[in-house]
C-alpha cells in the first residue's frame, strides 16, 4: 500500500544553510521514530551556490521522494532557475518564503501552490545569534509536527563543541520558527511512528557502500576523488586501518586502479570507487584484471554525462561502459544496488563475487543513491564474505590458469612457496606463459566465461516481486520509485511485476526467463537518454514482443506518478 | 620451504625456464642475469620477493625470474607494485621496465612513486628507443636521432633525464649502471633491494637491433659516482653528467611511505555509528 | 564465380627471411599483371621468431586468403606448434622443406599432405653469397609459374643500393631453386593475367587507411606507437608535411587522443591510431569529443584481446568498447572498412563524417587488414572531403551549441572574429555556458544524437550484395572471406546475400530494413569469442526470429569454406 | 576586427560576463585579473588567443575570458594545447588549471610539455588542495596537512616540487607569482607571452574555503627572483628556495618545438608510390 509522508523541499544560496537544516531534520525524525529520505541537489559552486535539501518523512519506510513537495521553504530564490524541474509542486503545495527575497518567481508558480510569506530574515535578525535556518526548521518541525525535544537533542549532540550558547541561540531561532508557524494552517501532519521493532539506521548510499565492502572483506583501498563517490572513500579511509587495511590516495585514476590490481594480487580484497570520467580511464585496467584474472571491485557513482557532463547531478548513465567499456573479449561482472539499504548488501556481495571468481566486479549506484541519506531499519547480514580458492604450497608443476571444469583455478597467494608464477594480461598458457596459440586463446576464453555464467549465484540475481502478466524491468536506484508505484497502482487495482536485477553481468538467460514467467508484457524502466538498458536486455535477452520503455536523462529525478502514469498510459493502449 | 632447506640458492635457482622473446645480443640478458644474482646474494625466499612489469622488450623480464610475478599493462608497473607493497609490506618487491614504459606512458607514476617513497626497487633497461614497437624514439633518445620512421626527421626535443627527476621528484635512492658491467649492476642491486624507500636503477641497455651503435656504450660508461646524501650536491654532479657515469648517485634517509596502523575495532563496533 | 588461384606459405624463424621471399613474390606477381594477397603471421619477438608469409596469386582480384596452402614451404619448423593453427593444408597440398631441418612435425602432416624434401640449405651454401628464401623464391616461383624476369626486376629495384654483386647472388639462388623445382610435379600452375585494364596498386590496409584518411583531409595526426596500428603513422608521418599537415609522437594515448581534439578545436581535421589498449585509454577523452562536439578520426587496429592480448593477430574484438566505451550518452559514429581497398574509401568518408558532423568517428580495421599486403585495383575516390559548418565573422549573439533543426551548429574556428566561445566537455546552454538545468541537458542530448540519426549517408551505409531470402550480415575484414564463400555457394547454385555494414553506429533501423528486405532468414559472422556483433544487432535493430550466428575468436582467420559449411549446415538444418 | 578598430582594448575587453563560480575570496578572481590585464598590455587579438584548461575550481577559468576557450577533461589540459599550437601555430596558446590537475593527473603531460617546449604559457593555479572535490590533498600538500578526511593522518609525502621539475625536464621559461600581487602577476604573464617556448608560472592562489590558513601567504611571499639562463644557477636558487620566493626563476634559449614542413606534394603525387 502507498504509504503517507510529508515531502519537504528547503532551498537557498550556499551560504544559507539548508544542507544542515535538512539534515537536523532528517535526524530529528529518526529520533523520533519516524523514517525518512534526504536527497541532495546541488550546484557547481563550492560555496554560495544554490542548493537544495529534499526531504521525505514518514512512520512507514520510505523508498523514494514523492512525486510533488508538500513544504517548500525558500530561504532565498537565487538561480532558481536552473533547478527549479527538481522541485515539482502541486495546487496542495505550500511555498514558504521571505518577502525581503523579492516575489515567487513566475516559474514556481505554475502548479498554482498557497504562498505563505514569513519573514524569516528578519525573524532570525531579531535574535542575537540568529540564523535563518534554524527560523526556518522550528517552522518546518512545528508545520509537520515533529517533537521540539527530538530537534533539541540532534542540535545539542551537533552543537556540543561550540558551546552552551550556540545551543541557546538555535533554540531561540527554532521557537522564533515554531511562533511563525502558528498562524499557517492546513498543512498534512506526520501521523506519529508505529512501534520501532528493529535498530533504525540513518546512512547514506555511499557509507552504506563503504560498509558493505568492509563488510565483504576490503582491506585494500587506492582511489583518486571524484564526485559524487568521493564519500565512499572519506568513509572508507578512517576505518581501514580499524581492520588491518589501508587507503591510499593515487596520483590518478589510472593508478588507482592498477594499485588494487597490485593489491588483490598480494592476496588482499581491494576497492577502487570512482565515476564516469575515472571508470573511463580505468578501461584498460580493467581488461588486464580479467586476463590476469584479479579479483577487484570498482564502486562507480554515476553522475551527469557524458564527458564532465553534471557532475553532481544523478543519472543512471555508466551502463554501457560498464558493460562493454573493455577492449577484446572481456567477461567481467557488474552489479547494481536497488536501494540504500541494498547497497550494504549489494558491495558486500560484490566483494563476494569478485574474489569467488577471480574476477573485476563493477558496481553501479548512483548520486541519487550515494549522496541520498536515509533513515532504514538494520539491513540483514547474509554473510557473504569475499575468499578466493587458494593454491596450496609446492604444489606439483602449478599451473596458476589450470583450464578446471568450474573455469576457477586455484590462485598462489605471494608468500606460498612452490607457488610462483607470473600474472600476465597477455594471453596465455594454463601455466601463465605468453602464448599466441590458438587453442591456448580458446580455451583461456571459455574458461573466463564460464567461470562468470556457470557461477550458483543464489537468489540474488534480481528482486522479483509480484505476479503479474505485466512487468517493470528495472534497476539500481530507480527500483524505489518503481516500487512506490507499484504499490499505488495495486491500491488501485492494477497490479504489476517488479524485476529489479541486481547482477547485470553476465547475462544469465535462465535467470531472467525464470523472472518472466506468466510475463506477457513489459515495461523498462531506466533514467538516461538512450535507453542503455533496454538495449542491452535486447540484445542479451529475449524479451516479450510486448515491451515498451519508460526513459528520460537527469538531472529532474523520475517520480513514482510518472511511472504510474505510463503504465495507464499503456493500459489504455496511448 | 627455501628458508628450510639447508642449501644456499644459487643465482639459477631464481630463474625460470623460459626462454627469453629477446633478440640474440640484447642488453636485457645481462640485467636479468645480475637481478638472479643479487637475489641469490641476497639469499631472499623466493616466494617472498615478486616481480612486476609493465610492456616493452625489457618489461617481459619477471616471467624469466623465478619468483612472484606479474606483467601488467604498459606504463603502470610502478602503480601495480605499489599497490602491491602497499597491501603486502612484508613482500620484497622489484619492478622493472624500459625507458618508453617508464618515463614516457609511465612518467606520472614514476614521479610519484618517487614522491611517495615506497619500498620498492625501480630497475629501468633504458635503450633509447621503443624495442618491442620496433623502433620509435623514447623520452630518453637524443634529439637527432634519425632511425625512426614517425619522427624521420629526428624528436628535436630535449632527451628526459631520468635522474634528475627522480632527486628532484623525492627518491631516495638512485644510482646508474650498464649491463654490460654485471658485476656493478648486482651491486646496485643489492644495494637497492637493502634501502628502506624507493630506488631507482638506471641501467644503459643496449638495443643491439634499433640502436647498435649502443654497443659502443662499453666504451664510453666510467664508474664515477659514490653515494651522497646531500641532494644539492647530487645535482651538482648531474649538472656535469655525460649520461655515461654510473655508481650510486644518491642515497637519502627519508623514511619508505607506509600507511597508519589504526585503533582495531570489529565490524559491529564500526556499524555502530549509524545507530540512530 | 570463385576465382582459381594458388596458395603459398613461407614459414621460417625471423632470420630466415621469408617475410622478404614473400614480399618479392607478391612484387613480382603484380610486376607480371597478376593480383594477389600477403597476410602475415608474426610471432611475439622482435628477432628471430617464428613468422610466415602467407600468399595467394591468382589472375582475378583476391578478395581473400584461400582455405588450404597449396604449397607450405618451410625454410625450418622453429616453434610450428605456435601457428600451425594458422596454417591449413589438404590432402593436395605440398610441402616442401630441408630434410636437414629434421622431420616433418606429425601436426602438419594431418591432412595428409605431400611431402618434398628440399635440400634448401645445402644449396644456398653452395652458392657465393647464397641465401635460403632466395633458393626458396626461385622454386616456388617455378613451380606456380611465374616469370623469372618479373621477380629479377622486383629484386634488381630492392638491391640497387646494395651494388651488382648482391644481384648476382641473388639470381644464382633463385636459378638453383628452380633447378631444384624441375623434379616437382604436379603443382598447380597460375592462369596468365587477363589483359589490365586499371592501375594496379600494391597497398595494405594500413596504408590505405593513412591514404583515405589525408585524402579526406586529415592534416594534424597525434599519436603513441601501438602494434598492429603504428604503420598508419608511419606511413602519414613523411606525408603530412607535404600537403601542410604534420604529426606528433604523444608520451601516451591520453596525451594522443586530447592533442588531436586540441588540433581539431583549432579547425584543422585531425587522426590518432591505435589498437585496444590505446583506445581503451582514450575513452575519456572521446567523451570529450562527444560532448565538446570536436570532430576527430581514431583509427583503431584491432589485435587479439583482451589487455595486452595477442598483439600481433587479429580478431574484430574491439566493436563493444568502440560502440560502448564511453561513458554517459555519448552518441558517436563507427565505421568499418570492409577490404584492403575499402580503407581508403571508409577511412576518407570517416574523416568526412567526422567533420561534418563534428563528432568522433571510430574507425575499425584489425591486423588482418592492416599488416596485408595486396595487388588491387586503384581504388575509386568518391570525393568525399572533411568540410566542417564554419561560423561566421561577427555574428551577433554567437552560439556555439545552438540547438538547430539538424542537430548541427556552426563551429568559430580560432582566429574567426568575434566568434570567441569556450568548448566544453560539462553539460551546456547553447552558448556553451556551463549548466546543469534539466531543460538544457535535454535539449543538448537530443541534438547530439539527431545530428548524428538524421544525417544523410547516402548509399554508404553498408554493402548490399545479391539478393536471396538468406543473407549473411557481416562486416570488416571478414566481409571478403564471406565474399569468397557466397560466390562458392552461388556456384552450387545457394544463392545468399550479403550485408556487409560499413557504419556500424549509429544504428539506422531504415537502412536496416531496406537491406533486410526479401530476407527471410540470417546469419552473422564474426571474428570474436563473444558474438559482439550479433549481440549489438539484437540490441539496436529488429532481426529475423530465424538468426543463427557463426563466430569464433582469432588468431585463426576464419576461411570461406568454413562459412561455406557453417551455410550448408543450416540448410540441412544441423 | 579588433585589429582595425582604432580603440585600444582594455583588460575588461578581455573578460566575459560570466560569473565565477568560486567562492568569495579566492585567489583565483586576481588570477583571471592580470590575465585579462597582460592581454590588454600584450593587445593580442581576442580572436588570435585560445585559453585551454582541465578540470577544478581554477580550469574554470576560460570561460571567464573573451578569447577562445577549451575547458577539457580533467589533467589534460596541455596535450589539448600541444594539439591546438602544433595544427595553429599563429595563435597564442595560455594554459591554465590547478596543482592537482597539473601535477597529478596531469603531471606525465606537465613534465612532457616542458621537454616538449612547445611555445605555450601555462598558468597554474596552486593552492595546495582540491578545492572543486572539496578539500583532498594535492601534491603540493604539506605532508603533515591533516585537513582531508581521505588522509586525515596527513600523506606522509614529500610535496611535489613544480619548479624543480620543470627546470629538470626542460621548460624554457619558469616563474613564480603570488596572486595577492597581482601586477608582478600580470608582468610574468606577459614576459610568458612573449617567451617563445614552454613557459610555467606557478601562481600561488590561496584557497580561502579549504585551506583559509593560505590567507598568510601575503606575509610569507618575497620577492626575490631575477631571471637566469644558467640551469645551474637555477637549481642552486631552487635549493635554498621556501617555496614563497617569486620571480623569473629561469629564462633560456632554446627554441620552441615546431614540427617540419615538408617539399609539397598533390595526394595524386603521393598516391604515385602505390602503383605497381
Ligand atoms: C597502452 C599501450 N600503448 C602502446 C603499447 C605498445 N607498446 C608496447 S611496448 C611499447 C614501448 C616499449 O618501449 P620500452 O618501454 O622502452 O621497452 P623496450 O621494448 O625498449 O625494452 C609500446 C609503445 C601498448 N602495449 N599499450
Ligand atoms: C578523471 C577525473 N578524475 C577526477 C575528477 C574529479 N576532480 C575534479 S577537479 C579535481 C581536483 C581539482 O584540484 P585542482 O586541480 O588543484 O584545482 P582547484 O579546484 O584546487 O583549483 C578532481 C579530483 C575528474 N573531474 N575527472
Ligand atoms: S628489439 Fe632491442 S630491446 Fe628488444 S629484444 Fe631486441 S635488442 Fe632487445
Ligand atoms: S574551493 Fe577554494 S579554490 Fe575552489 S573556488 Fe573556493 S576558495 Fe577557490
Ligand atoms: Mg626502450
Ligand atoms: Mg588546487
Amino acid at each position: 500500500m502507498a504509504i503517507s509522508s510529508v515531502s519537504i523541499a528547503l532551498t537557498g544560496s550556499g551560504g544559507a544553510g539548508v544542507m544542515t537544516a535538512g539534515q537536523v531534520l532528517l535526524d530529528a525524525a529518526a529520533k523520533a521514530g519516524l523514517y525518512g529520505l534526504m536527497a541532495k541537489s546541488l550546484g557547481p559552486q563550492i560555496r554560495g551556490g544554490e542548493s537544495a535539501a529534499l526531504l521525505r518523512i514518514s512512520n512507514e519506510p520510505v523508498q523514494s521522494s514523492d512525486d510533488t513537495y508538500d513544504l517548500l521553504m525558500a530561504v532565498d530564490w537565487g538561480n532558481i532557475e536552473r533547478f527549479a524541474a527538481e522541485l515539482p509542486l502541486s495546487k496542495d503545495s505550500v511555498i514558504i518564503c521571505d518577502p525581503a527575497q523579492g516575489p515567487v518567481p513566475e516559474l514556481m508558480l505554475t502548479a498554482n501552490p498557497r504562498v505563505v510569506n514569513v519573514p524569516l530574515k528578519e525573524l532570525a535578525a531579531s535574535l542575537e545569534g540568529g540564523r535563518v535556518n534554524m527560523v526556518g526548521l522550528g517552522l518546518i518541525a512545528e508545520l509537520i509536527g515533529l517533537p521540539e525535544s527530538s530537534i533539541v537533542d540532534i542540535l545539542a549532540a551537533a552543537l556540543k563543541k561550540k558551546g552552551p550558547e550556540a545551543l541557546e541561540a538555535s533554540k531561540a531561532g527554532l521557537r522564533a520558527g515554531q511562533k511563525a508557524a502558528q498562524s499557517i494552517t492546513g498543512i498534512v501532519k506526520l501521523s506519529p511512528p508505529g512501534p520501532s521493532t528493529t535498530e533504525r539506521w540513518s546512512i547514506n548510499g555511499n557509507e552504506a557502500t563503504g560498509l558493505g565492502a568492509l563488510k565483504g572483506g576490503v582491506r585494500f583501498v587506492a582511489a583518486y576523488p571524484i564526485t559524487p563517490a568521493t564519500e565512499i572513500l572519506e568513509w572508507l579511509a578512517p576505518q581501514l586501518p580499524k581492520v588491518g587495511g589501508c587507503l591510499i590516495q593515487a596520483e590518478d585514476e589510472l593508478a588507482s586502479i592498477n594499485q588494487i590490481i597490485g593489491g588483490s594480487f598480494g592476496g588482499v580484497p581491494a576497492l577502487t570507487a570512482t565515476s564516469g570520467p575515472g571508470l573511463a580511464l580505468m578501461s584498460e585496467a580493467l581488461g588486464l584484471a580479467v586476463a590476469s584474472e584479479t579479483p577487484l571491485l570498482v564502486c562507480n557513482v554515476m553522475r551527469g554525462g557524458p564527458s564532465t557532463g553534471i557532475p553532481t547531478k544523478s543519472e543512471q548513465v555508466d551502463l554501457n561502459i560498464a558493460l562493454y567499456g573493455m577492449h577484446g573479449d572481456a567477461p567481467h561482472i557488474v552489479t547494481a544496488p536497488n536501494s540504500i539499504s541494498d547497497c550494504v548488501f549489494t558491495a558486500q556481495w560484490s566483494v563476494y563475487l569478485a574474489e569467488a571468481m577471480q574476477a573485476p566486479v563493477i558496481l553501479l549506484s548512483d548520486q541519487a543513491m550515494g549522496q541520498s541519506k536515509a533513515i532504514i531499519d538494520k539491513p540483514a547480514d547474509l554473510g557473504f564474505i569475499g575468499e578466493r580458492l587458494a593454491a596450496e604450497a609446492n604444489v606439483e608443476n602449478y599451473q596458476r590458469y589450470a583450464v578446471t571444469a568450474s573455469g576457477i583455478s586455484p590462485m598462489a597467494v605471494p608468500g606460498t612457496p612452490g607457488g610462483m608464477y607470473t600474472a600476465d594480461g597477455l594471453e596465455h598458457s594454463p601455466r601463465g606463459t605468453p602464448s599466441t596459440q590458438a587453442s591456448h586463446h580458446q580455451e583461456q576464453l571459455d574458461k573466463r566465461l564460464r567461470k562468470l555464467t556457470d557461477f550458483d549465484y543464489g537468489d540474488h540475481w534480481g528482486d522479483i516481486e509480484g505476479d503479474s502478466e505485466t512487468a517493470i524491468i528495472t534497476w539500481g536506484s530507480i527500483t524505489d520509485p518503481t516500487r512506490e508505484a507499484i504499490d499505488r497502482l495495486a491500491d488501485e487495482g492494477v497490479s504489476v511485476k517488479l524485476i529489479s536485477i541486481r547482477l547485470l553481468a553476465p547475462a544469465l538467460p535462465d535467470k531472467f526467463s525464470a523472472a518472466l514467467k506468466g510475463v506477457k508484457r513489459a515495461m523498462v524502466v531506466e533514467q538516461n537518454h538512450s535507453r542503455q538498458f533496454h538495449t542491452y536486455l535486447r540484445g542479451v535477452y529475449d524479451l516479450p514482443a510486448d515491451t515498451i520503455t519508460y526513459h528520460r536523462p537527469g538531472p529532474v529525478a523520475i517520480r513514482p506518478s510518472e511511472i504510474v502514469e505510463a503504465v495507464k498510459a499503456w493500459n489504455k493502449g496511448a | 620451504m627455501d628458508m628450510l632447506t639447508a642449501e644456499k640458492l644459487t643465482a639459477q635457482d631464481y630463474r625460470s625456464d623460459l626462454k627469453p622473446v629477446w633478440c640474440p645480443g640484447c642488453g636485457d640478458y645481462a640485467v636479468i642475469a645480475a637481478i638472479a644474482k643479487a637475489l641469490a646474494e641476497l639469499q631472499l625466499p623466493r616466494e617472498d620477493v615478486a616481480f612486476v612489469s609493465g610492456i616493452g622488450c625489457s618489461s617481459r623480464i619477471p616471467a624469466y625470474s623465478a619468483v612472484y610475478g606479474f606483467h601488467g599493462v604498459h606504463g603502470r608497473a610502478l602503480p601495480i607494485a605499489t599497490g602491491l607493497k602497499m597491501a603486502r609490506p612484508d613482500m620484497t618487491v622489484l619492478v622493472a621496465g624500459g625507458d618508453g614504459d617508464g618515463f614516457s606512458i609511465g612518467g606520472n607514476h614514476f614521479m610519484h612513486a618517487c614522491r611517495r617513497n615506497a619500498d620498492l626497487t625501480y630497475i629501468v633497461m633504458d635503450n633509447s628507443v621503443y624495442g618491442m614497437t620496433k623502433g620509435q624514439a623514447s623520452p630518453t633518445t637524443e634529439p637527432d636521432w634519425e632511425g625512426s620512421k614517425l619522427t624521420p626527421d629526428g624528436t628535436h626535443i630535449t632527451p628526459f633525464q631520468p635522474l634528475e627527476i627522480a632527486l628532484s621528484a623525492g627518491a631516495s635512492f638512485i644510482s646508474r649502471a650498464f649491463s654490460g658491467k654485471p658485476a656493478e649492476l648486482t651491486r646496485q642491486i643489492c644495494e637497492g633491494v637493502n634501502h628502506k624507500g624507493f630506488s631507482l636503477i638506471h641501467v644503459l641497455s643496449p638495443c643491439v637491433t634499433f640502436r647498435p651503435e649502443q654497443r659502443a656504450y662499453k666504451d664510453k660508461v666510467h664508474e664515477e659516482w659514490r653515494p651522497t646524501a646531500d641532494r644539492t650536491e647530487a645535482f651538482q654532479k648531474l649538472m656535469a653528467d655525460d649520461g655515461f657515469a654510473t655508481g650510486i648517485l644518491y642515497q637519502g634517509t627519508k623514511p619508505p611511505f607506509r600507511p597508519e596502523m589504526g585503533v582495531p575495532a570489529t565490524i559491529a563496533e564500526i556499524e555502530a555509528q549509524f545507530a540512530v
